[in-house]
């Protein structure tokens, strides 16, 4: 297993590390029994991202699929940030180890869940998919 | 940079001497099976260091034979040694909860044939325990496999009691002893150990080069059938450079074996004192009977691969239980077995050291390892509710003043 | 005293190339499985060396498992695959009488789980003939196993042919290439393998590395259980250094492969040519297609140990196939499956020439094997016989006239 | 498996080897089957082995083990020579390897029935061991 040139520079150097105090929405995915845990925040101006930060406990993997995925949805409207996949992210990086794409996964799903968070905060019916698209069961966080 | 390999658990440098020995073993190119002269030279290069390495673990050379490492090993014994249970009619094997994998999965095979196993547990403190070993024997136990020495966290098993009980009971003893050869003191007759696997690459030989111990009497069926290599019961045509180099390594390593464990001893320990400093970090298994150069710790709130990477960063190759090429979610088997929690499991970091490390070495290492650690914390969500936590229950305490 | 290795077949000299290429990747000493940049570089230098010598054999570096050797291959291979038939509920093996040890022990220990081998004829010229393949298959036939050059007399075996069989019938179809790989043109898919071992030592590589090809999509259960090595396929820490060599030397040998070939063949020619004209002396199998470098007569009267070990006072590293170290008084399985009688059988040689031998190795050989035969024989009371019943026939013959 | 020097040395410059024309006894044993077949030539003058030759077809053990047989006998009493075992010609070899330990037998055999041969032509009725005491199938003459 080898971690591309790509996934070791987000990892030595990630992009939006932090917590924004005054979030629109966070969404926190995985569980530290699986090793991994997604803490994504956002702040929403007209359904624009304008500001996005992460916290995360993982492997190098996670850190940098969670670095490189708030840099796709910075400044991004709402339904552009939720169209972002897995894949997406995986391919942002050069590629993933095969035992670690679920780390893009998470990634995914930390989107999706401060999206969902924001919604439900401002009270807006919206639905989003935040299930575990890929049948991978550590997405949801169950200390 | 510095550049500190800490990582000697997991392979090692070769020695000097044991390269130079490969080298030139490599221009003495014959077949050790071949008759003419380059053959025989061969074959007495061989044979000198089968008798090199039987000597050293307390055995007789024809009792000692080489194969392709560790994991070769303890294949063969255990399946070769399984066959022969079949005959006499005995399924039970006893084995321990945090064996190599080369055991573990060999085992699994053999339970999917019938055979029954139980592992012991190794409890907090990370080693068997002889009434359990006992407790568990049945007049179908045909075989007992424990290793000498834990890979990850360096506790060293009571082989001789073991030994004894299994002799008394006539019961077969395999050990692994993969992580023990080379680094503690073993002689297989006194402690009654009847097959013991290992591998030249743990201590400074060769990579790809083993042997297995079959004490004389011990029926193993073979694993790799064909040519009359080691007398019939492993074919394939002997890695001479390899083999003679692995008995040099060893010579080597067992050479002031007191003295330099000693050294290795105290930069573990300061080590290890040092790790602990740091706020909820804990010693993975008890402080003694450990290897030498063992350090296996975990820290809360931080993931063990993204330890170990950042170590790299800064120079230094460590490693951490956390099974992170395996493929599998989970943490290692090894700390799961102590009864550590998967989140706490996942935060492990093992260092491993060998005579070729140095002081300076462990003061570098102590002075990156806390900044590392506070870095991953920062940014880590389980190290927010941890702290959320403590100045609640700080709260609640006084509270309840 | 002049020294000329004619022994290739049993092993060969690690070219320059291959011996540097070892010698600095152990340097780089870190284990594939370790995360850190040690590790990966390890790694990165196994799957460069996978995936030229996929290339090298029309295969793709992810159908590319290392082992130790030929003999491990050969016994995960059939071993492997066997389990698979089982499941199938097929139990028929087909393979020819004159297979590698590694190759016909394993079967013998499947025929003695209740598996069904049947062993093709090789007849004087020393080819499986595909009719008779034909003729074999049953339905309840899984695997066919025939090597692809034979290691004693180097007759090379109709393979696209088998293999076009085996692809019609739905039957695996595995090769024992030891022989052939790195001496002649292999390409598993247009060929139609599914399995085939080989290992480094025959063709300028370091000893104890060899590889299973195993076509994508055929299952085998793993012989070396454990760690996650080879994807899981095959456990041990891997020999970084050998498999690298084992690259280089591969590319090395396949590099001009033509050209080399034709060099080496014709010094074969000539001595064969030469050879032929001691008296009662017989070529071994079909003079083509046949390795470039094997040579394989018999003398009668002489028996071969004393033939070789004769040449190795001289500097002629050579072979015979009267089985001299299996503690067998029988002569080679392999001859014998010539139709060879016994008393022939014992006096055989065999020379294996490569592309390292000169003319002048040639002339050397040709200048003192008839003075050896001629001692030998000058002693022995079997020549006398024969010498004897000559004059009788002559008498007889005179009589007749 | 390894010669000793001894082997080695016996094998290079065998002694005693050829044919006795007027020979007192001649003893062969072995087969070609097997590889291996020995002729003994005696010459007997009051009952000592006044001259002995060999010839030998088989492996370097055998004619190794030829040529020091020859030499232990040779002006022994015939009484003497009958005792000579297999094991005595290993020891004065410093050894053979266990596959090659048959050869000794058949120099052990040879002998004995090269004496016999002396002793039925001279018509002397006395019992001589011939038989393969060891289990080795391979010492009688069966081309
Ligand atoms: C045809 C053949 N198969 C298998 C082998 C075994 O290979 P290895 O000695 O590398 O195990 C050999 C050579 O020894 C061989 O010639
Ligand atoms: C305890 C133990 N057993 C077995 C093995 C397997 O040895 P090898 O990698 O040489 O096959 C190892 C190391 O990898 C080990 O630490």
């Amino acid at each position: 297993m080898a971690y591309s040139d790509l996934v070791m520079e987000h990892f030595k150097n990630p992009r939006n590390v932090g917590k924004i105090d005054d979030a629109d929405g966070i969404g926190e995915v995985g569980n530290a029994k699986c090793g991994d845990i997604m803490k994504m925040y956002i702040k929403v101006k007209d359904d624009i991202i304008t500001d996005v930060k992460f916290n995360t406990y993982g492997c190098a993997s996670a850190i940098a699929t969670s670095s490189i995925a708030t840099e796709m949805i910075k400044g991004k409207p709402l339904d552009e940030a939720l169209k972002l996949t897995n894949k997406a992210v995986v391919e942002a990086l050069d590629g993933l180890p095969a035992v670690k794409v679920h780390c893009s996964v998470l990634a995914e799903q930390a989107i999706k869940a401060a999206i969902a968070d924001y919604y439900k905060r401002k009270g807006i019916e919206k639905e989003v998919d935040t299930s575990c698209g890929e049948g991978h069961c550590c997405c949801n966080r169950q200390d | 940079m510095k550049f500190v390999y800490a990582d000697n658990a997991a392979t090692t440098k070769m020695s000097e001497a044991s390269k130079q020995a490969l080298i030139q073993t490599i221009d003495n190119y014959g077949n050790p099976s071949s008759l003419h002269n380059m053959g025989v030279k061969a074959f007495y290069a061989i044979d000198e260091a089968r008798n090199k390495i039987a000597k050293a673990l307390g055995s007789a050379g024809n009792e000692l034979y080489f194969t392709s490492g560790g994991s070769e090993s303890d294949n063969w014994a255990i399946k070769g040694f399984a066959e022969n249970m079949k005959k006499k009619g005995k399924n039970h094997i006893i084995s321990s909860a945090f064996e190599h994998h080369g055991i573990l999965h060999t085992l699994s095979a053999l339970e999917k044939q019938g055979f029954e196993v139980t592992y012991l547990p190794v409890y907090q403190d990370g080693y068997v325990r002889i009434d359990d070993l006992k407790a568990a024997i049945t007049d179908k136990t045909g075989l007992v496999t424990i290793m000498y020495a834990n890979n990850e966290i360096g506790t060293i098993q009571p082989i001789s009691e073991i030994g004894s009980v299994c002799r008394e009971k006539g019961i077969v003893f395999h050990t692994d002893a993969v992580q023990a050869v080379g680094h503690v003191e073993i002689d297989v007759k006194k402690q009654n150990i009847d097959l013991l696997s290992l591998s030249a690459h743990k201590f400074h030989g060769p990579k790809g080069i083993g042997a297995l111990y079959i004490r004389k009497g011990i029926l193993l069926s073979n694993l790799l059938e064909g040519g009359a290599q080691e007398r019939g019961k492993r074919a394939g045509t002997e890695n001479t450079a390899s083999v003679v180099a692995a008995a040099v390594a060893l010579e080597e390593a067992l050479t002031d074996l007191d003295e330099k464990n000693k050294r290795v001893a105290a930069m573990r320990d300061r080590l290890i004192d040092g790790l602990l400093k740091i706020e909820r970090s804990r010693l993975n298994g008890s402080r003694s009977p450990r290897l030498a150069g063992n350090v296996s710790v975990c820290f809360e709130g931080v993931e063990g691969e993204a330890l170990l990477l950042s170590l790299d960063l800064v120079g230094i190759s460590a490693s951490s239980g956390s099974a992170c090429t395996s493929g599998s979610l989970d943490p290692s088997h090894v700390l799961l077995a102590l009864g550590l929690p998967h989140e706490i499991a996942h935060g492990s970091l093992r260092l491993s050291l060998s005579e070729y490390n140095s002081e300076e070495d462990v003061d570098y290492i102590l002075s990156v390892i806390p900044g590392i650690i506070e870095r991953l914390r920062d940014m880590s969500p389980v190290w927010e509710d941890i702290k959320e936590n403590e100045s609640k229950e700080t709260k609640d305490t006084k509270k309840d003043n």
